[in-house]
């Protein structure tokens, strides 16, 4: 196999070499100088090279065993077991050529948006994306851990540096709460290496542990992840977050730091302490239903478009936890692999989905100044392209068929009635309620009558938000029409990750 | 055969992305010939799969095209199953189809959406051939909401009318109410069969209906009954059966040329189309038929009756509609499936011509829509008044017209069905409502009629004097739809009912297989014409012609004052029994202030502000307390480490 | 017993001088109190055979650290009566504290300590036992390290004090020499264009 | 017979003793950090008594390290408390409350 290949270390530094380089050179601050141009350039160099890496993911990944391929190794501290240790399997993979898609188009996005320190900026954009395909990457605790830590930097300073008039307290509650999450996961970290005797996550898998110590590490993932992904009732930070945020940062933060939570259920706690998760699944999938329900139901009055798009966010990765929790609720083992699959392909979607909805709102809030919903009406009769992205992301929001936003649904959707009618029928709920508030807000916004001057004199939209609007609704309806492909790169890794977290550690 | 199928799924798609993404710049009439053709061709291939079908040349096959995906023991693949069922719909929607593209050419004639309203029925073609082509739950379900999709599109085409959008938010998120209980329904099929395809689905309906499952504690469930009706609240959804029905009228906002395709040939019918295509689950639950028929009979009657009262031409058809997919469901909730296709297809057609007879008095009086404001038009538009008659009285089932077989073939198989025998409560209440249906059918029906082309003309002189007969393109699909209004139920009620040409694609359990009864009394189609005197629907429909014509051409100050005189009754059907009031203020309100009381409160109020901010604030008041101690003397730092000291040496010496 | 009476003897000095440190008035003569507790303490540590300890606490304390007191004392010319030693409310109970403390400390030594069976004699050393090679021995293997450290700990501690201490004067001239190496000709001299004046 | 309990008994009485006078000269920086010689010298006494009892030197080393400590801290100390009185004219504890919470 491809034992040595360095892709994945390429992956993770050329980024982040590419926004120190970026750093180094800094600029003079005026974002229409040759220089500045220069920055934008190479930032897009590097990160449509880093696509264009990622997939050598796709065509080398060996879809039949569900070990780790693409393996580096390297000691990196021999006196505590930590090594330097990446690999990728069928979790990891779709997670990471997500994030080298969606980080490209956020550098289109933002191409003459930002106007104050635009070297910085894409830096701490190139800087973010190598830290998490870092995370994804990573099959060492305390390298998981650092990269982990880590992206909360260049995040921060995104909401800090260029976002809105609230940025100060948004940032601070965005902090303290992924801080709280990550402390504790520091805790279980050193628990687990106490317990196993080095850093490898595969060596936590096997290490045998107690039910008590199972429960206790749980919790303490728990935190960690519930923050990220986020869970109710630990999601009050995302809202107010995505609505001070930059548009690129919106999109980065949606599309794939949240989903750093989600993974972080899969490759940690579900494998490593089983029944401390079969333990707390119960909670954890009435955590998701109180998520898909009431968070729903809080989104539909929203009257700022970010935040509705937050609290939709919450709301359908409540899919994503319910996915995999469902297995111990099963009456047969028939249908775990495909929540687990579900919530997999839900994050997938959900990244590209929502991203498209936080870059459609983006490029209102570039020409009118206002993210009130109030505030539009009729955007179609004078942005008619734009109003057909708009509801096209509107509907893959909402789950349509054919859209991926449909298939992680339908899939969590079919596993959890294997598990309990009423768990499907909370679930379901999301295919009302879901359309009621992202149709409601297109009503209101792209519907209508001219509401006033400034729709009037919205111009539609140019080369740059076409191109990655239309990259974005291409995936969307790919992975919708076809998601096979998707499918079949998890679905070993699955089955043998359900074998794992069947067997009991006790 | 393969290639066919492809070809007729595909070509209306490719047409529609070509004329959506491309329309500005091959213009309007590139875009409209492109559509047509392409829906002219799956029209033309369609037909040829029934004539092979009909032939016998051409075998039900069951094809897959690719996998949709495939992971623990479930398989989906995307494919088509094609058997007489299918063709027959295929060919009803694909020629209602292209009728409707033909006349739009016209009808659309001035407006700035030209391109995209051809893109958008096409698109609509494509994917209600989806839907009835599919060979699994996830294909249908996909041509289900891809469906709705376009049906939202286009009731919101004229995106700037505040009604029009709202109609189409209403009608996608009532639909969606069904789709929620589609997908529950499909999730349970799931689960069951182990399977979503058809054939295997099918093949195990037997051994899903021998289970149980506990929705509530200590009850149980026959499964096959939970699916049924599961997957019947999505039928109610997109066939409008109440309480789901409040979208439809509503949807009478959208451009005409979609009211008749979409919202009377052909979306609407797709729950009856389910119903059908689910027989050999239907059959297995006798609870699950008796919700169709309940519900059905309560949309035929309580539906028709509204359309009396309304003024709006075409709100008047949408009743009707409602009305007589109120009858399509009765009829397979009694086990005459085929009844039901039968009446679907006559229905696509002369509801569809009555729709575009409308539309075409809507272009002609330059977009009015109120009756009260028509009258007299038979001088100034003879072609449209003579199809509008033929679509009227097919409607009304008169003697020899298609809506005369398909409705009276049905109303006898209501009366001979086994309900007499297993329930007669609801016999009775299924009997007596197609039964009286019939009356109210004929007395909306031609108080339409006669309020828009007979009597006295109310129009004012302005738009009097721009009155004039539609153009080509407008009355040929007129006169398209009218002869197969008028004949095709003739040509086709023996093979159709009697001569078993569903074959395996309808199963009807032996006990319950009335249409089998019926055909035993058949006297051929001639027989049946010569006995319509001598049951009481004519006569019913008859009376209702009569009333109408008392009503609103001789008395016409009548209907004034009967609606004084029984002022509740009437307030209780112009308010359309509440249930708009129920949903709008009810539901949708509900929700808005549920939402509002949820963000605000606890939300906002309880979670950030109490549990997230309050614990910042006290850590912030604890620390406003602590500073307290920090005096900055170096000696009462000093003193706190002695008094320390002196704690821990307590502690080493007395305590441990 | 004489090593008793010795003992004693040095130990209530000792106590008698550290009283006289804290509660003299002027802080000369706690300076010279504290002296003498020095003293007395090297006298115990040479009968516990640490001369070389004892000897280096009498010539680098006394003779250069007490010095150093003095020389502060007598430069900083600080009103001896302004240094009133109030006491504040709380003191009593810091005395109370402190007493607590010192009960607490005689219980462990004498009550745990004897408890513990502990052995209270001294062994005695062998007779060519030789206190300072023994602390060589010792300092310069296994400690050499830490020796070196406190040596750079010492010379941090001088050039902190210089440092501290250094007193800027204004107008004094000195040479600023980065400045003089950084230096550049654009800062010396500055070009102006202007028009030629034109005859008019 | 004079033995460990002794001097460790000399060496508490001394720690006291500095204490007491830490509280009661708690205006005079000069006394405080006599006080904390005094203090100092009490620790010794112990590293001193524990080393000769168990026979083992590396106590004296600790005592050697302790007054090395010692005089770089009086030291500074002295030095910090120059700068101060040359900035305030006074070297009274109380007026030095700057980090006040």
């Amino acid at each position: 196999m491809n034992n040595s290949t360095y892709l994945l270390s390429t992956l993770i530094f050329l980024p982040i070499l590419g926004g120190l380089a970026l750093l180094a050179i800094g600029d003079t601050g005026d974002a229409s100088s040759g220089r500045a141009r220069g920055m934008r350039w190479t930032a897009l160099a590097v990160t449509l090279l880093a696509l264009v890496l990622s997939l050598g993911l796709v065509t080398g990944f060996d879809t039949s065993t569900a070990a780790m391929q693409f393996v580096e190794k390297l000691d990196w501290i021999p006196a505590i077991q930590a090594s330097y240790h990446l690999g990728v399997d069928g979790l990891s993979a779709p997670l990471i050529l997500l994030t080298t898609f969606i980080t490209p188009l956020v550098v289109i996005s933002s191409w003459d948006t930002i106007k104050s320190r635009p070297a910085q900026y894409f830096a701490a954009f190139l800087i973010l994306e190598g830290l998490m395909i870092g995370v994804f990457a990573s099959l060492d605790g305390l390298l998981f851990y650092v990269f982990w830590e880590f992206m909360l930097v260049p995040m921060f300073l995104i909401i800090g540096v260029w976002g809105g008039p609230r940025r100060v307290y948004a940032t601070m509650k965005f902090f303290l709460y992924t801080f709280l999450g990550s402390v504790l996961l520091l805790v279980a970290f050193v628990y687990l290496f106490v317990q196993s005797g080095s850093f490898d996550i595969a060596g936590w898998v096997d290490v045998p542990l107690g039910l008590r110590a199972q429960q206790t590490i749980f919790i303490g993932l728990l935190l960690a992840f519930a923050v990220k992904v986020p869970m109710w009732p630990v999601h009050t930070w995302l809202p107010d977050a995505h609505v001070e945020a930059p548009t690129g940062g919106s999109v980065i933060l949606a599309a794939i730091m949240l989903k750093m939570g989600g993974y972080g259920f899969v490759r940690l706690s579900l494998p490593i302490v089983p029944d401390g998760s079969a333990y707390f699944s119960a909670l954890m999938i009435g955590l998701s239903l109180i998520a898909i329900v009431y968070i729903s139901i809080v989104a539909l009055m929203q009257k700022d478009m970010k935040k509705l798009v937050a609290y939709s966010s919450v709301a359908h990765m409540g899919f994503v936890t319910l996915g995999f929790f469902l297995f111990w609720h099963l009456s047969t083992n028939v249908g775990a692999a495909l929540g687990i699959a579900g919530g997999m392909v839900q994050m997938v979607s959900h990244g590209l989905v929502s991203g498209a909805m936080f870059l459609c709102v983006g490029v209102l809030y570039e020409r009118t100044h206002s993210r009130e919903i109030a505030d539009y009406g009729g955007v179609a009769n004078t942005m008619p392209w734009f109003g057909a992205f708009f509801v096209l992301f509107a509907m893959a929001n909402s789950g349509l068929p054919g859209t991926s936003g449909f298939v992680g649904e339908f899939m969590v959707i079919v596993a959890s009635f294997k598990a309990n009618f009423w768990i499907a029928f909370f679930a379901a709920t999301i295919l009302v309620s879901g359309a009621s508030y992202t149709l409601w807000m297109i009503k209101r916004v792209v519907y209508g009558e001219v509401a006033n001057e400034n729709v009037a004199e919205l111009s539609d939209l140019n080369h740059r938000e076409f191109l990655v609007l239309g990259a974005l609704a291409i995936a969307v309806l790919i992975l919708g029409v076809w998601p096979e492909p998707l499918v079949n790169m998890m679905s070993a890794t699955i089955e043998n990750l359900v074998a794992t977290i069947g067997l009991t550690k006790l | 055969m393969y290639n066919y199928y492809l070809v007729i799924v595909l070509s209306p798609l490719i047409a529609a992305i070509i004329a959506g993404l491309f329309g500005r710049q091959i213009g309007r009439t590139a875009s409209h010939s492109i559509t047509i053709l392409a829906v002219g061709i799956s029209t033309v291939c369609s037909m040829l799969v029934l004539y092979r079908m009909l032939l016998g040349t051409a075998l039900p096959e069951n094809i897959s095209i690719y996998t949709w995906f495939a992971m623990d023991g479930l398989r989906i693949e995307i494919g088509f199953l094609v058997d007489r069922l299918t063709a027959f719909m295929m060919v009803v929607v694909t020629f209602v189809s292209l009728m409707v593209h033909v006349y739009t050419i016209g009808y659309m004639r001035d407006d700035p959406g030209y391109q995209r309203f051809f893109s958008h029925i096409s698109l609509f073609t494509f994917a209600m051939l989806m839907l009835v082509m599919a060979n699994n739950f996830l294909q249908l379900f996909f041509g289900w909401e891809a469906v709705g999709l376009v049906s939202y599109l286009l009731i919101g085409f004229w995106l700037k009318r505040p009604t029009a959008v709202f109609a189409s938010l209403k009608a996608f998120l009532v639909n969606r109410v069904g789709d929620f209980g589609f997908i529950l329904g499909i999730a349970a099929v799931a689960y069951f069969a182990q399977s979503l395809d058809y054939a295997e689905v099918f093949a195990s309906a037997d051994q899903i209906a021998g289970q149980g499952i506990s929705v509530w504690p200590g009850t149980s469930w026959n499964a096959m009954t939970l699916i049924c009706v599961l997957l019947f609240i999505g039928a109610m959804g997109k066939s409008a059966q109440a309480p789901l029905h409040v979208w439809l009228p509503d949807s009478m906002e959208g451009p005409t040329p979609i009211s008749a395709l979409i919202h009377a040939a052909t979306m609407v019918t797709a729950g009856i189309f389910l119903v059908a295509r689910m027989s050999p689950l239907y059959e297995l639950s006798l609870p699950a038929l008796g919700t169709v028929v309940i519900i059905g009979a309560f949309t035929a009657f309580f539906m028709g009756l509204l359309g009396i009262v309304q003024n709006d031409i075409k709100r008047v058809i949408a009743y009707s509609t409602l009305s007589q997919l109120g009858y399509m469901t009765v009829a397979l909730g009694a086990s005459a499936y085929s009844a039901a296709m039968f009446h679907l297809m006559t229905h696509a057609f002369f509801k569809a011509l009555l729709f575009l007879a409308a539309g075409s008095v809507i272009i002609a009086l330059h977009h009015e829509q109120d009756m009260r404001k028509m009258g007299g038009l038979k001088k100034y538009m003879p072609i449209t008044y003579w199809t509008a008659l033929v679509g009227s009285l097919a409607l009304i089932g008169f003697p020899g017209t298609a809506g005369f077989f398909s409705k009276d073939l049905l109303i006898e198989a209501v009366r001979d069905s086994h309900w007499a025998e297993t329930d007669p409560w609801v016999y009775w209440i299924a009997y007596l409502s197609v039964l009286l249906g019939v009356f109210v059918t004929a007395l909306y029906t031609f108080r339409m009629f006669f309020m828009v082309f007979h009597g006295e003309e109310r129009m004012d002189k302005e738009a009097r004097s721009h009155v004039h007969e539609s153009p080509w393109v407008v009355t040929v699909p007129l006169i398209m739809l009218a002869i197969p209004s008028a004949i095709i139920g003739w040509w086709t009620i023996e093979p159709v009912l009697f001569g078993n040409y569903f074959g395996d694609a309808i199963v009807v359990n032996q006990s319950r297989d009335v249409l089998a009864h019926l055909g035993e009394a058949w006297h051929g189609r001639l027989g049946l014409l010569l006995h319509a005197w001598q049951s009481p629907v004519l006569w019913l429909a008859v009376g209702g012609v009569v009333l109408a014509w008392y009503l609103y051409l001789k008395r016409t100050d009548l209907p004034g004052k009967i609606s004084k005189r029984f002022s509740s009754l009437y307030k209780l059907l112009d308010r359309k029994y509440y249930f708009d009031d129920l949903w709008i203020n009810g539901f949708a309100a509900g929700g808005r202030r549920l939402s509002t009381f949820l963000w605000e409160k606890s939300d906002q109020g309880l979670i950030d502000g109490f549990m997230v901010n309050g614990t910042t604030n006290a850590i912030g008041r604890i620390a406003g307390v602590m500073r307290q101690l920090q005096t900055g003397y170096l000696y009462t730092y000093a003193f706190a480490m002695i008094i320390g000291l002196t704690a821990i040496l307590g502690w080493l010496t007395w305590l441990r | 017993m004489f090593y008793s009476i010795l003992f004693y003897l040095f130990a209530t000095v000792l106590v008698g001088a550290a009283l006289g440190v804290i509660f003299a008035r002027n802080p000369v003569h706690a300076i010279m109190f504290l002296v003498l507790t020095f003293f007395q303490s090297a006298m115990l540590w040479l009968m516990v055979e640490a001369e070389f300890l004892a000897i280096v606490l009498v010539l680098v304390y006394v003779g250069a650290v007490m010095v150093l007191f003095l020389f502060v004392i007598m430069m900083l010319d600080v009103e001896i009566e302004s240094v009133k030693r109030g006491l504040t409310h709380y003191a009593p109970f810091a005395i109370v504290i402190s007493l607590i403390m010192a009960v607490e400390l005689v219980q462990l030594i004498w009550v745990r300590g004897s408890a513990d069976a502990m052995d209270n004699a001294f062994t005695p050393n062998p007779a060519d036992y030789d206190n300072t090679k023994a602390l060589g021995a010792v300092l310069y293997t296994e400690h050499a390290y830490a020796f070196e450290i406190a040596a750079v700990i010492l010379l941090l501690a001088i050039v902190a004090a210089i440092t501290l201490t250094m007193r800027k004067r204004p107008g004094l001239k000195v040479q600023d020499i980065s400045a003089q190496v950084s230096v550049r000709a654009k800062d010396r001299i500055r070009l102006v264009k202007m028009k030629s004046e034109s005859e008019s | 017979m004079i033995g460990l309990q002794e001097y460790l008994t000399l060496s508490a009485i001394l720690f006291v003793i500095s204490i007491v006078g830490i509280i009661v000269n708690r205006r005079n920086l000069i006394l405080l950090l006599m006080c904390l010689e005094l203090m100092l010298l009490a620790v010794n006494f112990n590293f001193i008594a524990f080393s000769r009892y168990l026979g083992d030197p590396t106590g004296q080393v600790f005592v050697f390290f302790v007054l090395t400590v010692a005089a770089a801290e009086a030291a500074i100390g002295l030095a910090i408390l120059i700068v101060l009185f040359r900035n305030r004219r006074s070297i009274s504890v109380q007026e030095l409350n700057t980090m006040k919470g």
